[in-house]
């Protein structure tokens, strides 16, 4: 299990590779990662994520403990960068181990879920004619009801 | 003694990231309502209380939780992380 | 889109590079991985993968193109691998690319899913006592039932 | 004149892995039963359909499927890719 809150980019592929520790009861693995995409009107400049040091790491443990023994998960990984991301930038990942395909992608996406909205990161998309923060939607808050 | 944090567009209104409050008050509402006597700022700040979350040492909590000599709280706008 | 049927290994972090192809409208990428993990006697020494030369990557390309048309995908990757296997080995990829995470999930769940039990593939377990074809589970054959 | 294709097990217990079969046959299971009259190791194969799968110019199909000039026929086990 490995949780990193960072400012610096991240290599999915060294990642993945440092992830799969050669338990051999493991036999799926999933990854998910954000990319700073353009907003509606195309004119993204970049993106700005604040955080709140201290609590993010706590709440994301808390959330990755919860899904390792929920799913029985043999491996979790969490990474989430903060401070100013251009456009195409990765922003965050997620990766499980499980022994079978339906645990590692729940597990994925129930992680997704909760980082979404509960742990604290708040977004800024900054556009030449200012900035505004990230709304969070509804659909995200309801996305948390499935898992409980 | 509390420390108070505040987030985002929170903290553009409250205009610091933080500040220390002597407080009496015994949840985290009656400290919303009492920082909202101090300056309109925080009227601002605090006009919509449904689309601001707490947090109480570091955790989630709501608006009638008690502070029960809480070290830290914190406000913010609902979370889009992710 | 870009479909592989090989035996040689692949190296995720690689194909995630090339994939994401720099479209700004991308904001969500999941990738699933299938490992040789052992079986439950712990014996197995290696995997054979059959498969239907010819129909293998008409049948694959079939459900990337009704995975990339349901969800909207930008972009869509599966890579499989046939011949023998060893314990830990990657089995095969598959990755998709959308605006949102959700679309991205389901898609990628969707491709497992068909290509699990629809795709022309056989799995053979070699253990020091002989080999077993691997059973086809109900379950598997079930999981299709949520994308019709 | 069709190509008939045997994979996984269904390969191993007819013996070959593919064969031409001069057939009049309509459909696959006239096929099948066309088979099975040639030799034990078809029957053996064909012994149990419900654990078989087909597939006409390399698309699933039934047993009741017409060949209607298929070029290419397979038998297999149920898949087990992913």
């Amino acid at each position: 299990m490995r949780i990193s809150v960072q400012l610096k980019d991240f290599d999915i592929g060294k990642e993945l590779k440092l992830f799969n520790n050669g338990d051999t009861n493991i036999g799926a693995v999933v990854s998910f990662h954000g990319i700073v995409r353009n907003n509606s009107e195309k004119s993204l400049m970049h993106m700005d994520i604040e955080q709140y040091p201290g609590m993010t790491q706590k709440a994301i443990s808390n959330y990755v403990e919860m899904a390792v023994e929920r799913w029985s998960l043999y491996d979790a990984l969490v990474i989430h960068r903060h401070g100013k991301l251009l456009l195409g930038d990765r922003i965050m990942m997620v990766a499980t181990a499980a022994r079978h395909r339906r645990d590692a992608f729940q597990s994925a996406e129930f992680l997704m879920d909760y980082l979404k909205s509960r742990a604290p990161f708040w977004k800024k998309e900054v556009t030449k004619d200012g900035y505004q923060w990230v709304k969070s939607v509804l659909d995200d808050e309801s996305a948390l009801e499935r898992w409980r | 003694m509390i420390k108070v944090l505040y987030f985002a567009w929170v903290r553009e209104r409250i205009g610091v990231p933080y500040e220390i409050v002597e407080t009496q008050s015994g949840t985290v509402m009656e400290l919303v309502e009492e920082l909202k006597q101090k300056e309109p700022r925080y009227e601002i700040a605090f006009s919509d209380l449904s689309a601001i979350k707490v947090a109480i040492n570091q955790e989630l909590c709501e608006f009638d939780t008690k502070l029960n000599g809480a070290i830290e709280i914190a406000f913010f706008p609902p979370m889009t992380g992710g």
